[in-house]
């Protein structure tokens, strides 16, 4: 809810508008698609909010894919490096005999890096997912509480006076939409 | 409505059954945040009377000297290291439960995840403390920081304590990382529905969560790859726990075994721990349609494969050692076989293997929550005292007879330790005011495509 | 957007933290731990007018030197030695004097403190060739003596590295 | 300097170490009060005994064999042995124990944080820990020898060959720049002893004394079977 | 000078305040007091070593001090001296907690309240002198002083001050060794000991001589053993000891025999009676006739019943002993501390008599000790001795009681009755510098300085090879306003008019001393101005001159009757013997008050801080008694618990406790800590050397259900434990 005011605030002044509707979980949206798609709306202008992923529904499943792995793998790398360089330079910098080891200590090097490749990785990964949620918010999905109760929300963006816009909204109320909210 | 039909035909009726149910959910699992009442606020009370006196023992022991211990040459840790190793150990409950479990997809993990992890959270919290309660000179602790100081001298990585501070930093960022990323969704749910001074907090950490599929996608992403590797670390942390013994020339810790024991002895206490939490958040916030019975079946089974290996492991053990007949080891083995600990050597191998296996096996069992809840205290009991008999005997027998000698806690390490647990739980009920004790989303998505 | 601007505060305040952590640590680890506050002496004694301006030789007053682990501080009455016979009267030698004739040692502060735990021996450093002030700084310029240095370890493995002198612990901690 | 290989050379001039012969040894314990004195050991006072927390670094082990009337009764003097391979240094994460060049096995009192694992991994128990801050009652402490650290509580000690005399020993050699010779050095516990069972030298040194009797046919390592290359040898008793 | 240490002593050196602190930094170390006037030997931070004379037991080892800031740091033994040759034993290094005891009397003090209440009050220096002076004068030959055996310059300054106030002077010392001496006089008449040569001995037959733990002078003998052992390329000497119970000294011996106590006179005559029989003794024409048939007069059967060491063993024995390159029979110990004590030390002797060793190597050889240091007359005496004390103070003929660093109450037995010299006596004066058991009772303390702050001499009596007179200096100053007792007499007999005063009439002891040296260096032909010789005696820490040869030994005197020793207490009610041993660490109760010595375990127990009763294993079995019990020991004259203490090495019939605690007094480290077994002992006497027969009477245990603070540094049960490998039987 907070949400809507803080946008309902700059809205009018932007160029484009937005299609809001609210449909019962059951409603048939892979047709909705098609039909968007067929007034040429572009995949990034339409959004599908819920309470619940979606997104592997085969109706819905069209996107395409997302690359989180190499941010993964070359963090990962980058571990690697770090655990290799605090270990060994440790052991070049205070090059003190303890229990008639090796000063470079091979093994203690393996260890360190592995437990500093995990880390690496494991948080650059993390940051990396939450820097795209937070992106993903540009897209003017729109958001209300009731999702959270099971209604899925369809957000479509066109340009003011465009001409699609009342067709759009003609699709949403054919489609079974609670509710359509148009700005 | 074709799609209907092609989409949900044969689960139509169930489907929309499901999608009804949901604001029911969302009420169920947002109930526990609101309703605090006399009871819960005297255990917190009652909680932290217990660890401030933990604390003042603490000051206490820091002011006059670690002496305060029963402590002496050779037997140099006690019960305060012990009590990090089994911590650690708990700790594995959640990466364990939770990460293997997403990742093979089980479905009736959804209720436990959440649960799991939040322990894991706060037993590292609860272990990390214990290292520095087991120093000597606690106010020097910086020497272990590998930071640039005018001294130019930083920590030694040789050491197998160094290994361990990596790997548990790791292990808390991670597992901290682990809990928070499926709880965004949540934050924001709580965020509409939840008045008062959380809902800023819940504000910020839902980070404006809208529940675009593009946003749902990233999320499962960063959570399918991220369990795989949190797996890999909590394997790697408990074996390095297990190093600080295996490396060392103590008679009884110098075993190969160690790793893979220790690593398992820890999940078998972090599932048991688990059982209990199930039991007593079921039973206080009635969420008797959520944790069903067939859920402690299933963690009652996953607890039979794990009493077997633990039992395993620990006959290995023993068994290669008792056969080499070393005399250093067997002055170890006969402690704690025939004389001074046997009595409660055998009464850990009872907690750990005969009385889970006896009863586990027993389906019946298996599907009533207090019982469950019962072995997962016994399985506890036993798990800490076997770290105590991992450490204690061997230093009591060291390899020149002449030193030879025995060990038992003082009032100090004994209020140190009642004060640790009292922390971990009060952590824990807390935590239950603030975060959802199970994962809403995930369940609703059980509830919705469980069925397929 | 103010959800937005929260998360920034919330982040910001955590880079804040972290900034002045380090700066604190920077600050620490260049040993200017206990720089600050210069002590009073019980008797305004100057080094510039006796090693300066009276050109008298560090060893005459610190016999121990050369000859000593520690440097010693001169006794009262070497002192005395010359102040016996000197007519010229200022408060400051007057309180000298008191001492002096209450037979009692006089409380300077220790300005060069080496813990228990370090065993630093002046003899050694002497004969290595080392001269006074390549430690102590030009006292001959100071009319009252400050720290030169921090004495601090890293001090001293600096100086040890420069000359080749063993970096070993043990040759100093024992 | 040699990174990688565990089997270079330590490097100093002087390897010390020290030979036991226990068939000298009368048990007569002179060396443990000379350690007291030297090396500023507290006194534990006999609540600390009783706990087990008695401070020597050297100590004489007894241990009885066979029953009357046939019972025998052997010491061995246990120091730290010092050891080429010390179980007890590699596992100090902060180098507050490691070997120094000359062969000692150091223990660096004021790095020691107090995680007490090389006590643990010591086979032969001859780690000390200060439980509590030592106390002299006046002016007992007025013996104290400005020489050695006052190890303060929540520190690890132990034998440390009386490194203040080697270290003195070796500024006098220096300033008349020679090498230490045989004998000039002598720890407390070797100064004292009466039967002259204890021997202390540098081991590189073929000709020092203590470097011919660790070739003596009863020589023995103590727990030689661990490998941890102790500097000392003892030499067995022979009835 | 004098007033210059003072004044340094007051100020302390930085460094010295330094190392008082523990490893962390302190507010201690920020202040930087300097000295006000600087002393020309002291350079702060550089220490000294000052040559003295050790006296804490009667040996008189010589000792280097290691000062620095005026503060004594370490004692060690002096390389030159001929006695100890550098080494030192536990308790002559633990002197320093003597000096530096925190229970040292500061003070002079008089009695306040009753005697015995233990309170008093300060008084001044010359109201103390001039108190005791005026006792002694009012009556006139009413004095007996009891003194620890003291030597050279003091031994002399005491006999000649008390022969002038026709007093008694006894030197009295606790110990096992006088039948040894006295052996000696009567065997071969010559009243200094011998240089038992062990050092070059390849077969030492020991009876009870404990001469590693305290037997004459330990460290001498403890160079010697390491000497005899391995000292010699080829040679390892043998060493078999014969005891009732396996001491410190027999747990280094190739072989254990456990005697019955009060027997090894039989067992040596047996012996002997082998020797001669097989024809290996090598005796002079003279004597053959003589021994045959003294040792005729016995039968082995008999002595074999009654030591309970079989026939063949001896018959071993004697081969042995008799076909050894060097053989050498000492006694002592147990041995002597019976009845029959000197006999028993006679019929040793009779066995080196027998293979001829007397003045060989590796035998038993007299040397002349220094000549013409006059020490005065008095020898040491005996227990019996105080005894006949306590006679002339019942008769008042005696009234008036001296003490110097004698103990007394605690030695000797409370069956001899001794504690009422102290009730009848008129007047007590303890010069002690300790609060010991006896000085609570006195009515005036003058303190003397402990001997690292003194001046005194010591003159070697035998045992070195070459004469010995040793020369202690002060090492530090006075730490309190303690006199030394030399001072005090020499006052003193400035009060008196005449003779006295004429003899003695130095101006302080220091004085006198150099007097005495400064003659005895001129019969040396020291051809050296005194002042320089004086210093170069003082660094040297004495005198000693060159080997001279052995005393040819006219007389061979042999026991003239040799028999088990008597017991008290019947064998019914009190089954075992019992025999309290003077602790190594502790001797008789000296050492109870030094905090190292009570923490330095008793090598064979590991026991510390107190006291337990030995008993053999089976022995406890059979009781039912476990290490740490409280057993009861119970004598014909008392009672005393302790913790008992399994100890395999003990016969089944012989009960054993350590002497050294159970004081009344003596400071915080030794009051009320422990017991002392002397105090159950019957007065049984050696007739012969006077000295007590401590081994002489019989007890029973009973268990008092009870457990005791028994304090083991080896936690472990016993049996439990195997030596290290390398050190195991087999090796």
């Amino acid at each position: 809810m907070e949400g809507n005011e803080v946008e309902s605030r700059d809205d009018t002044e932007r160029p484009e508008m937005t299609l809001f509707a609210l449909f019962p979980p059951t409603a048939p949206l892979a047709p909705l698609l098609d039909s968007l798609r067929t007034l040429k709306i572009p995949e990034e202008a339409i959004s599908i909010s819920s309470t619940l992923p979606l997104f592997e529904e085969p109706a819905l499943s069209q996107w395409k894919p997302i690359q989180l792995y190499p941010v993964t793998l070359i963090a990962g790398a980058i571990g690697i490096l770090f655990g290799f360089l605090l270990a060994g330079g440790t052991f070049v910098l205070y090059p003190l005999r303890t229990g008639g080891k090796a000063i470079f200590t091979r093994p203690v090097v393996g260890i360190i890096s592995y437990e500093t490749m995990m880390l690496f990785a494991i948080v650059s990964t993390f940051i990396a997912a939450l820097i795209r949620v937070v992106w993903s918010h540009r897209s003017r999905a729109r958001y209300d509480p009731r999702i959270d109760e099971g209604l899925i929300g369809v957000t479509v963006q066109v340009d003011r006076g465009d001409p699609r816009s009342g067709s759009v909204q003609r699709l949403f109320e054919e489609s079974g939409a609670v509710e359509v909210v148009t700005r | 409505m074709e799609i209907t039909q092609n989409n949900f035909s044969s689960h139509e009726d169930e489907e929309k059954q499901a999608w009804k149910e949901i604001p029911q959910i969302n009420h169920d699992l947002i109930a526990p945040l609101q309703s605090v009442n006399w009871k819960y606020l005297t255990l917190v009370g009652l909680l932290s009377l217990l660890v401030l006196a933990g604390a003042v023992a603490w000051t206490y022991q820091i002011k006059t000297g670690i002496g305060q211990t029963h402590l002496h040459n050779p037997i140099f840790w006690g019960i305060y290291i012990a009590s990090f190793v089994y911590w650690i150990g708990v700790s594995h409950s959640g990466t364990f439960i939770s990460g293997v479990l997403r990742l093979s997809h089980a479905e009736w993990r959804r209720p436990i995840t959440r649960i799991s992890e939040l322990m894991t959270l706060f037993s590292i919290i609860v272990a990390a403390l214990f290292i520095f309660v087991h120093l000597g000179r606690v106010w020097r602790f910086y020497y272990l920081i590998p930071y640039p100081n005018q001294r130019q001298i930083w920590p030694d990585f040789r050491s197998p304590l160094m290994w361990d501070a990596t790997a548990i930093f790791t292990y808390a960022v991670s597992s901290t990382i682990y809990l928070y990323l499926p709880l965004i969704p949540d934050f924001a749910l709580a965020r509409d529905r939840v008045k008062g001074w959380r809902r800023p907090l819940y504000a910020i950490l839902s980070l404006g969560w809208r529940g675009s599929q593009v946003e749902w996608r990233w999320l499962a992403m960063a959570v399918r790859i991220i369990s795989i590797l949190i797996v890999l670390v909590m394997v790697s942390v408990h074996s390095i726990v297990g190093f600080d013994f295996a490396v060392a020339l103590v008679p009884s810790w110098h075993s190969t075994v160690m790793a893979p024991y220790f690593v398992i002895g820890a999940v078998h206490s972090g599932v048991a721990m688990v059982a209990v939490g199930l039991y007593l958040i079921r039973r206080y916030y009635h969420l008797e349609n959520y944790i069903r019975p067939e859920h402690f079946d299933k963690v009652g089974k996953i607890m039979i494969t794990i009493t077997l290996s633990w039992g395993y492991l620990y006959f290995v053990d023993r068994l290669v050692t008792w056969y080499g007949r070393i005399p250093d080891e067997m002055n170890v083995i006969d402690a704690l076989f025939y004389s001074e600990y046997a009595l409660i050597h055998w009464f850990m191998v009872f907690c750990n293997f005969i009385y889970p296996i006896i009863f586990l096996t027993i389906p019946a069992y298996r599907t009533w929550p207090l019982g469950m809840m019962i072995v997962g205290l016994i399985i506890n009991i036993g798990m800490y005292i076997e770290r105590i008999l991992i450490i204690v005997p061997g230093l009591g027998h060291p390899r020149l007879h002449y030193a030879w000698t025995s060990y038992f806690p003082s009032w100090v390490e004994l209020m140190i330790l009642t004060g640790s647990f009292a922390f971990f739980a009060l952590m824990y009920i807390l935590a239950v005011k603030f975060v959802p004790v199970i994962s809403i989303w995930e369940e609703k998505e059980g509830r919705i495509y469980g069925r397929k | 957007m103010a959800l937005i601007l929260r998360r920034w505060a919330g982040t910001l305040l955590a880079l804040g933290v972290v900034v002045v952590a380090l700066i604190i640590g920077f600050f620490y680890s260049q040993g200017s731990a206990d720089l600050w506050g210069q002590d009073r002496q019980p008797i305004a004694f100057s080094h510039q007018v006796h090693a300066g301006q009276l050109q008298i030789n560090c060893l005459f007053c610190h016999r121990g030197a050369n000859i000593s682990p520690t440097a010693s501080v001169p006794p009262v009455y070497i002192c005395m030695m010359c102040h016996k016979s000197l007519k010229d009267k200022t408060p400051e030698i007057d309180k000298l004097l008191t001492y002096w004739n209450k037979k009692e040692p006089i409380p300077w502060v220790r300005l060069q403190r080496l813990p228990d735990f370090v065993h630093f021996t002046h003899k050694m450093h002497l004969s290595a060739g080392f001269k006074c002030t390549d430690c102590h700084g030009q006292v001959a310029q100071m009319s009252q003596t400050p720290r030169a240095a921090t004495y601090e370890m890293g001090w001293c493995v600096r100086c040890h590295e420069r000359n080749r002198a063993s970096k070993d612990c043990f040759t100093c901690h024992y | 300097m040699n990174y990688t290989d565990q089997n270079a050379p330590p490097g100093g001039p002087y390897q010390w170490g020290m030979a036991v012969d226990l068939d000298r040894c009368t048990g007569c314990e002179a060396c443990v009060v000379a350690c007291h004195a030297e090396n500023n050991i507290r006194i534990s006072g006999e609540e600390e005994v009783a706990e087990g927390r008695q401070i020597n670094w050297i100590r004489i082990e007894r241990y009885w064999e066979g029953e009357y009337p046939n019972a025998k009764l052997k010491f061995m003097p246990v120091l730290c042995q010092h050891c080429g391979n010390a179980p007890c240094e590699p596992v100090c994460p902060v180098y507050a124990a490691y070997h120094t060049p000359d062969g000692l096995n150091a223990q660096v009192y004021n790095r020691c944080v107090g995680v007490r694992y090389c006590g643990n991994n010591c086979p032969y128990s001859v780690r000390y820990f200060n439980w509590f801050e030592p106390h002299w009652d006046e002016p007992l402490n007025a013996q104290l020898n400005p020489d050695v650290t006052v190890r303060s509580v929540g520190v690890m000690e132990k034998c440390t060959f009386c490194v203040q005399r080697i270290r003195a020993a070796q500024q006098t050699a220096q300033e008349e720049n020679r090498r230490v010779r045989d004998g000039e050095i002598t720890p407390a516990c070797v100064q004292s002893c009466p039967t002259e069972a204890l021997v202390f030298g540098d081991r590189n040194d073929p000709d020092s004394r203590v470097a011919k009797l660790m070739k003596n046919d009863r020589g023995f390592k103590l727990l030689g079977s661990l490998g941890t290359n102790p500097a000392i040898t003892y030499l067995r008793r022979e009835k | 000078m004098d007033l210059k240490r003072r004044d340094f002593l007051k100020v302390i050196g930085a460094t010295a305040a330094g190392s008082l602190l523990p490893g962390c930094a302190n507010v201690e170390t920020r202040k930087l007091i300097p000295y006000l006037l600087p002393d020309d030997e002291i350079v702060p931070g550089v220490a000294n070593w000052y040559a003295s004379v050790c006296r804490e037991c009667e040996a008189g080892c010589g000792i280097i001090v290691r000062v620095m800031e005026g503060r004594a740091k370490k004692i060690e033994g002096n390389p030159t001296h001929p006695l100890n040759q550098g080494k030192l034993c536990a308790m002559g290094q633990a002197s320093l907690q003597g000096l530096y005891n925190p229970d040292r009397i500061r003070g002079p003090l008089q009695r306040d309240g009753k005697r015995g209440e233990g309170k008093f009050k300060p008084i001044s220096w010359d109201d103390g002198i001039a108190r005791w002076v005026s006792e002694l004068q009012k009556r006139p030959g009413g004095a007996v002083m009891i003194s620890r055996p003291a030597s050279g310059t003091l031994a002399r300054l005491f006999s000649e001050f008390m022969r002038g106030i026709s007093g008694e002077l006894l030197f009295y010392h606790p110990s096992e060794d006088a039948p040894v001496r006295t052996a000696n006089r009567l065997g071969f008449g010559i009243d200094f000991l011998p240089e038992y040569d062990l050092a070059n001995a390849t077969y030492l037959l020991s009876f009870g001589a404990p001469f590693v733990d305290h037997w004459l002078s330990p460290v001498h003998f403890g160079i010697a053993y390491g000497q005899m052992r391995q000292g010699r390329p080829t040679v390892r000497g043998e060493f078999v000891q014969v005891e009732p119970r396996l001491s410190l000294t027999a747990a280094s011996a190739d072989q254990w025999i456990p005697i019955r106590p009060g027997t090894e006179g039989l067992l040596a005559v047996g012996v002997g009676q082998i020797i001669l029989s097989e024809r290996r003794a090598r005796l002079g024409k003279g004597d053959q006739k003589r021994f045959e048939d003294f040792y005729t007069r016995f039968s082995l059967d008999q002595i074999a019943a009654q030591t309970e060491v079989p026939r063949k063993e001896m018959i071993r024995l004697a081969r042995e002993f008799s076909t050894a390159a060097a053989p050498l029979a000492i006694g002592g110990g147990i041995a002597a501390v019976q009845t029959n004590g000197t006999d028993t030390m006679m019929a040793i002797n009779a066995l080196n008599i027998l293979v001829g060793n007397l003045g060989q190597p590796g035998g038993i050889r007299f040397f002349q000790p220094a000549q013409d240091f006059s020490s005065g007359e008095a020898a040491m005496v005996a227990e019996q001795a105080l005894a006949d004390v306590r006679g002339e103070f019942k008769q008042g003929s005696r009234s008036v009681l001296m003490l110097y660093q004698s103990n007394p109450l605690f030695t000797l037995p409370p069956s001899m009755k001794f504690g009422d010299v102290f009730d009848q006596a008129a007047f007590i004066v303890s010069f002690s510098p300790f609060m010991d058991d006896s000085t609570a009772m006195a009515d005036l303390i003058l303190p003397d300085h402990f001997f690292l702050e003194s001046w005194g001499d010591y003159a070697q009596a035998g045992i070195t090879p070459v004469p010995v007179v040793g020369l202690g200096q002060p090492v530090v100053n006075p730490l309190y306003d303690t006199r030394p007792v030399g001072d005090l007499f020499l006052i003193a007999a400035r009060q008196y008019e005449g003779a006295l005063k004429a003899r003695l009439s130095w101006k302080d002891f220091k004085s006198m001393m150099e007097a005495q040296w400064k003659s005895f260096l001129n019969r040396q032909g020291v051809n050296q101005p005194f002042e320089a010789a004086w210093i170069e005696r003082l660094q040297q820490g004495g005198w000693w001159g060159a080997q001279g040869k052995p005393i040819s030994v006219s007389k061979r005197e042999l026991p003239p009757s040799v028999a088990s020793a008597r017991f008290e207490g019947d064998e019914k009610t009190f089954p075992f013997y019992f025999y309290p041993f003077p602790s190594m660490n502790l001797h008789y109760g000296q050492g109870a008050n030094r905090p190292w010595l009570q923490e330095l375990p008793d090598t064979a127990t590991t026991a510390v801080w107190g006291s337990w009763v030995e008993i053999n294993t089976k022995t406890a079995a059979r009781m039912g008694i476990h290490t740490g019990d409280v057993v009861r020991v119970i004598s014909p004259f008392g009672q005393i618990e302790a913790p008992a203490v399994i100890y395999p090495g003990l016969r089944p019939d012989l009960i054993s406790v350590p002497i050294g605690q159970g004081h009344t007094a003596y400071g915080r480290y030794a009051k009320g800590r422990g017991v002392n077994p002397l105090s159950i002992l019957a007065p049984l006497f050696d007739e012969r050397s006077g000295s007590l027969a401590a081994g002489g009477t019989r007890v029973r245990i009973e268990k008092t259900g009870k457990q005791g603070n028994l304090v083991l540094v080896d936690q472990t049960a016993e049996g439990k434990k195997r030596a290290p490998e390398g050190e195991r039987g087999e090796a």
